[in-house]
């Protein structure tokens, strides 16, 4: 047998109702209670073990990186809640069968339903911290599910996400606190840390981990100041309030004090800390309940109250306070459940919760009336019943403790004051809805529910009864063991009994019952002077708060992200200033050793040129087409620069690189303003040029002392290997080619991209179309000048064979195949622009994107003949072949290569420049200028 | 005699170069300016052919031929804007 | 042998750069833009010419073979020049550029502009 | 008129010759492996972009042709000179006009070789062709004498262009 | 298979060009079929390259048969292995997504997300750092073609952003390439590393100006603040595979701060070594706070999620900051998850706004959604990973982080960041989901079926949710192993494929451009 | 010559960083041409600068770093790839949103009167 299951089972459960819906309603119910029936009988089956003193444990590796394992353990505390989770979730299942109206989706329910229970299971059986923890926020997540049952209602929304954000933010600081605890131990695994209670209490991080594991329970158990969520919780079906809001989930918090209790407690800080928080809760619950009009609101209040006293308890750092502690549990559990369960039956049958409608229920519903008043009075601590005993040994222990030093006497007198308040309530509750006079305005004449609905009110009635008549023989035994699991193996002797003779814990249930009916009698007065002060929902609060949480967070992003790419760009380029910048300053001398080259006259005046245009392009850069004159002229000198510093190859890519790029820029320019007029500030245009003159003199200054260091590079290998191991001796084409052709396959993929991401920008593109040029001049009526056709179609033929030539020379010579592509690219362009599309369209019928793909095929392609030979991608292969006549020549496959190169620029080139011309129909508009 | 005359030819060409800048940014008409940049191609096949006889290399002959075939293109490009505004119709 | 080559390629080059010099100072001082035109556009032809022979000439004595490409820079330019010409005289028409006072029949731009007979 | 190549692997035999040569002149050789290279590229290139050739009137006398050329090379140069002189000096000596010239040839292609004649000769830049291809208007740096200037224009040029391509007589 | 480690490159590239030509470019259907089935044979071969890698160790692939440093190398480690697998699933997901119908709303999809693939495999197994430009431009090329799919305003608005500033960024990049090789001599990233402890001061200085430009430019890619602007709107704007796809993409320039900052700047880098992590850190947290602050902000659920993707990049740098071993890990692991929820992310709040008629994404009021179930379901397991919520796997990354930043100093910062933005985001997404979800007001009768495949993706990129919690054990140790192998610096290993033997340099007239 | 070169590629830089910060997409575009100048001048100067040393093997006597003229080359290409498609995005986005600033919209501003003197004349 596997204690696996018992989580398991709950877990599997989960998918019941999925499967067995469609076979109604009560088989969908009885399946669905199949599952924790059984876990609940296997629990009851490890049960002897765990009353003889032992704990069950259970490890299966999982995330050991995060010190996750699947461990699961049973011992007495466990074995108490798991009846309390699984019995009184079973009889849930029951009472949500009849709750349940035909428009709720049952299965849903239920689903959500043993995901609660199936997270409860697990988070009493962890054994492991991290596993406790994913148990934990799982009965947050189910909890929300449960509570937005209805979501179509706002309140069950908004109350749905309060109780998620306040025990979520519980589960975080529970995690925090949990790993702070691992980590001062050096063990995620349960045992090993309660094992090491000395080391936890002398750490110097144990404050914190102790604060932090205390918000995780409070907020879970809707301890002050975080209660406000529970009452806004009842906005859930009211199944789900008996399961969660007496039982179970508020109980998690409860039953992690009680778990971490040999560990955790026993210092002054938690003392304090939990039983002043305790005390508070139960006072602030009790005192609020009176005034709730609304049943289930006061069932509420009345739950924080009671889960502050068991706080209370639990802070009290006495080793019997502790048990009775865990006898409120108990106690609180089942009355509180049947309490919720009848005032559901109240709601259902009667259509209403709100007390001054609600009166004089009893003559309707008297058997219901019974059971609820029976519950009410265990709630009271009435004698015979569960909440008496309960009670009186909290009474006890409020005497038995110095928590205010002096001023402990306090404390006694406010536990009688709460239990005060709390006999009023259940006064209220039995009075004002079941007898007070006659119904007021209920949508529904009351009557008594069906049968079945009864039975878990009757089962849980019954139960206080037993337990408070024979509290020693009902749940002596189980009180003891989780005692025992919780105190560390040292119970104190303590007597379940009703009557422990006069004393004055006797005395101050007395006190309590007698102001409690005298509170209830006074209540007017109370109720007048409750309303004298402003009760702000904590709803609004709440709302509000994330409300201007948003609000914040608005109006930053909106003045940070501002849509402005200008700000962006400046961004970066101010990061790239300091990135850039800051190491110079560690540079103490910007010109290294290297020597350097006489300077001359010719290269001071293509410098001035390139210096004048650059700043010409910028002065009239609003003037557009002057200012691409002058880039042109910019760029003509950089290529003469490559030249002059020996690298003819960068010469001609870039001239013509250039000439395309000036085509490129004309098609675009005719589609787009031709000026525009001064945008920028002067303070902005100087800042501006701040920005990018400093970064210039970063970049200026980099390059300087670049130029002037000297360096030894890898380059002699490929001196040294081009001829004998590329077939070429243009070294930069070889590079090109072979040892880094994978560079240039990427290359041309961009290229490739580029006309392909082009042509579909240009595709349904609709554009305006300038009628007349930037001065309002009308178009010349020449399309195709004559002499222009007829040139440029001689050149033609003269131009591809010189792409030719540059094509073929490539590999020894400066050239290649992408300048081949572009020059080839560039004729055939110069015969769109002097003859246009139309004449072109029946002539040229290949499509450029099939140029592309064979290029880029024809590329790989090579790259993976070598495989064939067993080499590496794009491993070259050449040799030297002689023929008769002709003599000794080369081949290549480099040369396959680079007329893949060539394809791809001549079918991209082609694809990009081509498709714009199609843009132009013969219909020329006068456009809106929107600036 | 040779270092001397491409001293000389180099002087020239680099003022030619000048002017030709001073057209440029004097315009004061678009077709000027064309003028200049055109000018400015053919000088630059000047300097390359110049620059190739000084350092007795044949390496940058297709540079020259490069410029002579697409500082035309680029020329009748600029035109055709100002005639039509659209390269390709 | 050498003496004579230099002194021809020096003769060249000069020349050559001279005419290209002029063609450039013809666009810069000539006074409107139809003059401007004349200078690069011919005297560049020329210019070119002679440092292309030039060129050729130093080549093929120093390789030792008939080095004859540059040719094809001349031939280009021959090719080209009269339609930049032709193309930048359609622009200024048609932008009607300001034409020297003196210049005679100015009135025939205009026709031109639009391609019609005289 | 021509509409159909007299040899469908060689839709025009000038063509490929001025590519052979322009090959040979390219690679500055005439070592076998070029002659056949250039051979190849002299008769693929024309098949390849025979799409793109508009048809042109046939070609005659080419000793005419090579006479035109070099007399057009003649005249380059001595025009050059003019031009140089005409630049230096001051520009109040210039005598810039317009001169409208009537074409006799109808054709594209020798109207472009004539405008092209006219521009790269004395002080002459052809500046437009009337849409009927009646008309050439030419700017004169230094106008002497129009009538002068028509003649020798039509005279010079266009006589033996009419010639070579056989047109319209 | 020796040629394995370039498969992932090779495979998209034949075929995106494959899908260009016909018969394939004629029919969608064809382009379909085979796309997916190539991106499925992606899949496999990235789980066969990640099991060579991790149990014979890194593969070396010498293309061309030069050996480094002179030829370009591709270096599979487990780390690229990793991003290569994550990148193909992350694909079919994407892929399989856009197959339902968003693949026909413009030209040449399949055939730009296969060069996508392609650009993004390539930036990951190349060991060359020019190599890593060329391919960033080959995945950032293809990202500006395949951002503005489907066409409309806010894309054109967008991409205009997102291209201008990646070429700024290509621009730095080149320039911090420039000052790296003309210090080091080299491009081979391995080479690098060996190369920068014996740096004069003066080298030393040009060396860090290039190597923090570097972090310019790849922090414009991950999206660190203050370069993150051009995130949200960009992502919000594109259409759902493509931003699913693009979930991978700020994870690369992430993976190459690992790469320089971690191989070219380790420990072993002398007086240059850790040289960005005091930026890293404060950067890092920014970029948490900010896009946390963006999450909150958001009026609708793609700009929340695309906050999202920028918190991720602050968390993931967060822990590459921290520098240890088990931090690395973390990040690694948390790489991952973000990638695959941010992707289903990405589709599932595509699914709603098409529901959602004119409200789209925004949280306002507005008619039901067809399929509440199915979506609210996905929507909800994505909700809780990204919060941190068990059982899904943003609680395994959250906790391995936590656990990671090990000292006082970290954990001051660390903790309190990291829980917090939990919070948000639980406040923040349900906000989101109960708007989204049951905020409805009249009705949607016309219920249409789910496109299966749509439903299939979604699962696929979901499931590895759960996946990465139930084999957390062995992810988490082939995570920290990855990053033991990160932090050790080892020789690269022996090419499997014959290297060409090359002529020997002349022997003590190394090049020296003096 | 170091000093100049290295002067000119900072301007070019400082000019093409300058016209990146417009708001306009065509000027942006002319700066991205100007910063790629920079950048290929400056990738090209991590070889060193080197006079009558072309990388043709038996053309010179000491030759010239080959690497990064081949990495030049593969950043001029890319580069022509990108401003191109930068281009046309441009023009798209004018085509999309009526007007060619970079955020797709004119920021609005007060228009001083100097400024409409200047419109006006
Ligand atoms: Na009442
Ligand atoms: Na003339």
């Amino acid at each position: 047998m596997n204690l696996l299951w018992v989580v398991l089972l709950p877990l599997i459960g989960t998918l019941v109702p999925l499967f067995t819906e469609r076979f109604g309603r009560n088989i969908c119910a009885f399946c669905v209670a199949l599952l924790p029936a059984w876990s609940l009988i296997l629990v009851l089956m490890y049960a002897p073990d765990i009353f003889n003193g032992q704990a069950i444990r259970q490890t299966i590796e999982w995330i050991p990186a995060i010190g996750l394992e699947v461990s699961f353990r049973l011992d007495g505390l466990s074995l108490l809640f798991l009846l309390l989770i699984l019995g009184i979730g079973l009889l849930v299942i029951l009472y949500a069968r009849y709750y349940l109206s035909l428009k709720d989706s049952m299965s849903r329910f239920y689903v959500y339903l043993m995901l609660f229970m199936a997270a409860m299971v697990g988070i009493v059986t962890s054994n492991n911290l991290i596993q406790l923890w994913m148990f934990w926020e799982l009965t947050s997540i189910s909890s929300f599910l449960l509570i937005s049952f209805w979501s179509h209602k706002s309140e069950a929304r908004k109350g749905a996400r309060m109780a998620l954000t306040v025990t979520g933010a519980g589960g975080l600081a529970l995690l925090a606190g949990l790993l702070l605890i691992g980590r001062i131990v050096g063990s995620y695994d349960l045992d090993t840390v309660l094992a090491s209670s000395d080391i936890i209490h002398a750490h110097a991080a144990y404050p914190v981990a102790l604060i932090l594991v205390l918000l995780g329970a409070f907020t879970k158990s809707a301890q002050f100041p975080f209660h406000f969520w529970l009452p806004h919780a009842m906005a859930a079906p009211t199944p789900v309030s008996a399961y969660l809001h007496s039982a179970t989930m508020v109980k998690a918090g409860i039953f992690l004090m009680a778990r971490f209790y040999p560990v955790l407690a026993g210092t002054d800080l938690w003392f304090i800390i939990v039983s002043l928080t305790g005390l508070t809760t139960l006072l602030l619950g009790a005192y609020i309940a009176l005034f709730k009009h609304d049943l289930k609101g006061l069932l509420a209040y009345s739950t924080i109250s009671h889960l502050g006293l068991i706080t209370l308890l639990l802070g009290l750092n006495s080793p019997l306070a502790a048990v009775a502690a865990i006898f409120h549990i108990i106690n609180h559990a089942t009355f509180k459940a049947s309490l919720f369960m009848a005032a559901g039956i109240i709601d259902h049958e009667s259509g209403s919760r709100d007390m001054r409608q609600l009166n004089g229920l009893w003559q309707y519903m008297p058997y219901t009336a019974t059971l609820a008043i029976v519950a009410a009075l265990a709630m009271a601590g009435v004698p015979l019943l569960n909440g008496f005993l309960s009670k009186e040994m909290f009474f006890a222990e409020t005497l038995n403790q110095s928590v205010l030093g002096s001023l402990s006497w306090t404390i006694p007198l406010l536990a009688v004051i709460g239990a005060a308040f709390s006999v009023a309530y259940s006064l209220r509750f039995i009075h004002d809805v079941f007898f007070n006079g006659q119904p007021v305005d209920l949508p529904k004449t009351p009557q008594e529910p069906p049968r079945y609905v009864r039975i878990p009110v009757e089962i849980l009635v019954a139960l206080c009864l037993l337990v408070g008549i024979f509290p020693a023989f009902v749940v002596g035994d189980l009180l003891h063991i989780a005692s025992f699991a919780v105190l560390d193996h040292t119970v104190p002797v303590h007597n379940l009994a009703i009557w422990h003779g006069l004393n004055l814990p006797l005395l101050m249930s007395f006190m309590a019952m007698v102001g409690g009916v005298i509170l209830y009698y006074n209540r007017r007065h109370l109720f007048e002077f409750q309303s004298h002060f402003d009760t702000t929902d904590a709803k609004h609060i709440f709302e509000r708060t994330i409300q201007s949480l948003v609000k914040a967070a608005e109006s930053i992003t909106n003045t940070l992200e501002n849509g402005s790419l200008q700000r962006y760009v400046f961004t970066l380029l101010l990061c790239t200033l300091v990135m850039g910048g800051l190491p110079l300053i560690e540079l103490t001398q910007n010109s290294g050793t290297r020597a350097s080259i006489p300077l001359d006259g010719v290269t001071i005046v293509c410098a001035l040129l390139m210096i004048f245009s650059a700043v010409a392009t910028v002065i009239w850069h609003r003037r557009r087409f002057l200012a691409l004159i002058f880039l042109s002229v910019v760029g003509l000198i950089v290529s003469l620069t490559f030249a002059k510093f020996s690298a003819p190859d960068l010469a001609l890519t870039q001239l013509s690189v250039e000439i395309v790029t000036i085509i490129l820029l004309l098609l675009a320019l005719f589609f787009l303003p031709q000026s525009s007029l001064k945008e920028s500030s002067n303070r902005r245009l100087s800042v501006d040029l701040l920005v990018a003159g400093l970064i210039g003199c970063v970049i200026g200054t980099l390059c300087y002392a670049m130029l002037t260091t000297p360096l030894n590079t890898m380059s002699d290998f490929f001196i040294a290997n081009s001829k004998t191991g590329g077939g070429g001796t243009n070294v930069v084409n070889v590079i090109l080619v072979d040892f880094r052709g994978f560079d240039t396959l990427g290359e041309i993929i961009v290229l490739g991209i580029a006309a392909l991401g082009i042509f579909k920008l240009i595709a349904n593109m609709r554009i305006a179309i300038p009628a007349r040029d930037d001065k309002g001049r009308a178009w010349s009526n020449d399309p195709h000048p004559m002499m222009l056709e007829v040139v440029s179609q001689s050149l033609l033929p003269l131009a591809l064979l010189v792409s030719a030539y540059i094509f073929l020379r490539g590999h020894n010579m400066p050239g290649g195949g992408f300048i081949a592509g572009l020059i080839t690219s560039v004729a055939i362009i110069q015969q769109y622009i002097a003859h246009g599309v139309q004449w072109i369209k029946p002539r040229v019928t290949i499509d450029y994107q099939w140029i592309i793909a064979s290029g880029i095929l024809i590329a790989t392609a090579t790259g993976l003949g070598s495989w064939l030979f067993g080499q590496a991608f794009l491993s070259t292969w050449f040799d030297y072949f002689s023929l008769p006549w002709i003599g000794k020549f080369e081949l290549a496959s480099a040369m396959l290569f680079d007329l893949g190169v060539y394809l791809t620029v001549v079918g991209a080139v082609m694809l990009i420049l081509a498709n714009l011309g199609k843009l132009t129909t013969s219909e020329r508009l006068d456009i809106q200028e929107n600036n | 005699m040779l270092n001397i005359a491409i001293t000389i030819a180099a002087v020239l060409m680099c003022l030619s170069l000048m002017l030709n800048l001073w057209r440029l940014f004097k315009g004061p008409s678009r077709p000027d300016r064309i003028l200049a940049l055109d000018t400015m191609y053919i000088n630059s096949i000047a300097l390359i052919i110049l620059f190739g006889i000084f350092s007795r290399t044949t390496l940058y002959f297709e540079a020259a031929l490069l410029i002579a075939m697409l500082g035309f293109v680029s020329t009748a490009a600029m035109c055709k804007y100002i005639l039509r505004g659209d390269l390709i119709e | 042998m050498e003496f004579w080559v230099e002194l021809v390629a020096s003769i060249l080059l000069v020349t050559g750069a001279t005419f290209a010099f002029i063609g450039s100072l013809g666009l810069a001082k000539l006074p409107d833009f139809y003059t401007r035109l004349h200078g690069p556009t011919k005297a560049t032809t020329l210019g070119m010419g002679c440092l292309l022979i030039a060129s050729m000439i130093l080549v093929t004595y120093w390789q030792g073979y008939l080095s004859v490409h540059e040719l094809l820079i001349t031939l280009f330019l021959l090719i080209t020049a009269p339609v930049t010409a032709y193309m930048l005289a359609k622009t200024a028409m048609h932008h009607k550029l300001q034409i020297l006072e003196k210049t005679t029949d100015k009135t025939l731009s205009k026709r031109a502009a639009e391609r019609m007979t005289p | 008129m021509q509409t159909k190549p007299r040899f469908r692997f060689l839709p025009s035999p000038l063509h490929s010759l001025l590519l052979f040569t322009v090959w040979l002149l390219l690679n500055n050789t005439l070592a076998p492996g070029h002659l056949v290279l250039a051979a190849f590229f002299a008769i693929t290139i024309p098949l390849l972009t025979s799409g793109m050739q508009d048809p042109h009137p046939r070609f005659h006398r080419p000793l005419l042709a090579l006479r035109y050329v070099l007399r057009v090379l003649g005249d380059i140069v001595i025009a050059n000179f003019e031009v140089a002189i005409l630049v230096i000096r001051p520009s109040k000596h210039l005598n810039p006009a317009f001169v409208a010239i009537p074409l006799s040839i109808t054709h594209d292609l020798p109207i472009t070789l004539l405008a092209s004649t006219v521009s790269l000769t004395p002080g002459t830049v052809s500046a437009e062709i009337s849409e009927d291809n009646k008309w050439l208007y030419v700017h004169v740096l230094n106008l002497m004498d129009k009538d002068a200037l028509i003649t020798l224009i039509k005279q010079r040029y266009e006589k033996p262009l009419m010639e070579i391509f056989e047109c319209s007589i | 298979m020796l040629h394995l480690p370039i498969l992932p490159i090779l495979l998209p590239m034949l075929a995106a060009a494959l899908m260009l030509l016909p018969p394939l470019s004629q029919s969608i259907t064809r382009q379909r079929l085979f796309a997916v089935t190539i991106m499925i044979t992606l899949v496999i071969v990235s789980v066969w390259l990640l099991l060579t890698c991790h149990q014979q160790g890194t593969q070396l692939y010498v293309l061309g048969g030069w050996q480094p440093p002179f030829g370009i190398a591709l270096v599979a480690d487990r780390l690229s292995a990793l991003m290569v697998l994550l990148t193909a699933i992350l694909g079919l997901g994407a892929q399989l997504y856009a197959c339902a119908g968003d693949d026909k709303e413009g030209m040449y999809f399949h055939p730009l997300f296969m060069f996508q693939m392609l650009g993004v495999n390539g930036a990951f197994l190349t060991g060359d750092i020019f190599n890593l430009f060329v391919f960033f431009e080959v995945l950032l090329i293809a990202s500006y073609a395949l951002l503005i799919h489907g066409g409309g305003k806010q894309k054109t608005k967008a991409n205009v952003h997102y291209v201008i500033l990646n070429l700024v960024g290509s621009s730095i990049f080149l320039f911090a390439l420039g000052i790296l090789y003309g210090t080091l001599g080299t491009l081979n990233i391995q080479d690098m590393a060996m190369k920068v402890v014996s740096l004069n001061e003066q080298q030393q200085a040009l060396t860090k100006a290039g190597g923090l430009l570097l972090l310019v430019v790849f922090g414009l890619k991950a999206a660190l603040l203050p370069l993150h602007f051009w995130l949200p709107k960009t992502y919000a704007a594109t259409s759902a595979p493509v931003a699913a796809l693009f979930a991978i993409m700020t994870k690369i320039g992430v993976y190459s701060i690992l790469r320089v900052h971690m191989t070219i700047f380790g420990q072993d880098a002398g007086a240059l070594a850790h040289m960005a992590i005091p930026w890293l850190w404060p950067l890092a947290l920014l970029t948490i706070v900010m896009g946390t602050i963006g999450v909150l902000a958001s009026p609708g659920l793609r700009l929340s999620i695309a906050n999202l993707v920028v918190v991720s990049v602050g968390t993931l740098l967060l822990a590459v900051a921290i520098q240890r071993e088990s931090a690395t890990s973390a990040a690694l692991y948390y790489m991952i998850h973000s990638t695959f929820i941010t992707g289903a992310l990405f589709l599932i709040a595509d699914m709603i706004t098409k529901q959602r008629g004119k409200a789209e994404d925004r949280y306002v009021i507005a008619r039901p959604l067809q399929n509440p179930k199915i979506l609210g379901i996905a929507f909800f397991i994505a909700a809780l990973t990204v919060v941190g919520m068990p059982p899904f796997s943003g609680f395994v990354s959250k906790i391995l982080i936590l656990q990671a930043a090990n000292s006082m100093r970290e954990t001051l910062w660390v903790w309190p960041i990291l829980l917090l933005i939990s919070l948000v985001f639980l406040v923040a997404l349900s906000r989101a989901g109960t708007t989204i979800f049951w905020r409805a007001a009249g009705d949607n009768t016309q219920g249409k079926p789910l496109a299966p495949l749509k439903c299939i993706a979604i699962a696929l990129l979901l499931g590895a949710s759960p996946v990465l919690v139930i084999f957390g054990g062995p992810i988490t140790q082939y995570t920290q192993l990855t990053a033991a192998q990160l932090h050790s610096k080892a020789p690269l290993p022996n090419s499997k494929l014959p290297i060409k033997k090359a002529k020997e340099m002349p022997t003590g007239q190394s090049h020296n451009a003096n | 010559m170091e000093v100049i070169y290295a002067f000119c590629v900072g301007l070019l830089a400082a000019c093409g960083f300058f016209l990146v910060l417009r708001g306009r997409t065509f000027i942006v575009v002319m700066g991205l041409t100007l910063l790629s100048y920079a950048v290929n001048l400056f990738l090209f100067a991590s070889g060193r600068l080197t006079l009558n040393g072309a990388a043709v093997l038996g053309q010179s006597a000491q030759y010239s770093d080959p690497l990064p003229q081949a990495l030049v080359l593969t950043a001029i290409v890319i580069g022509f790839a990108m401003t191109a498609f930068l281009v046309i995005l441009a023009m798209r986005s004018r085509a999309d949103q009526g007007n060619d600033h970079v955020d797709g919209q004119i920021p609005v501003r007060p228009v001083s009167p100097s400024l409409l003197d200047k419109r006006n004349g």
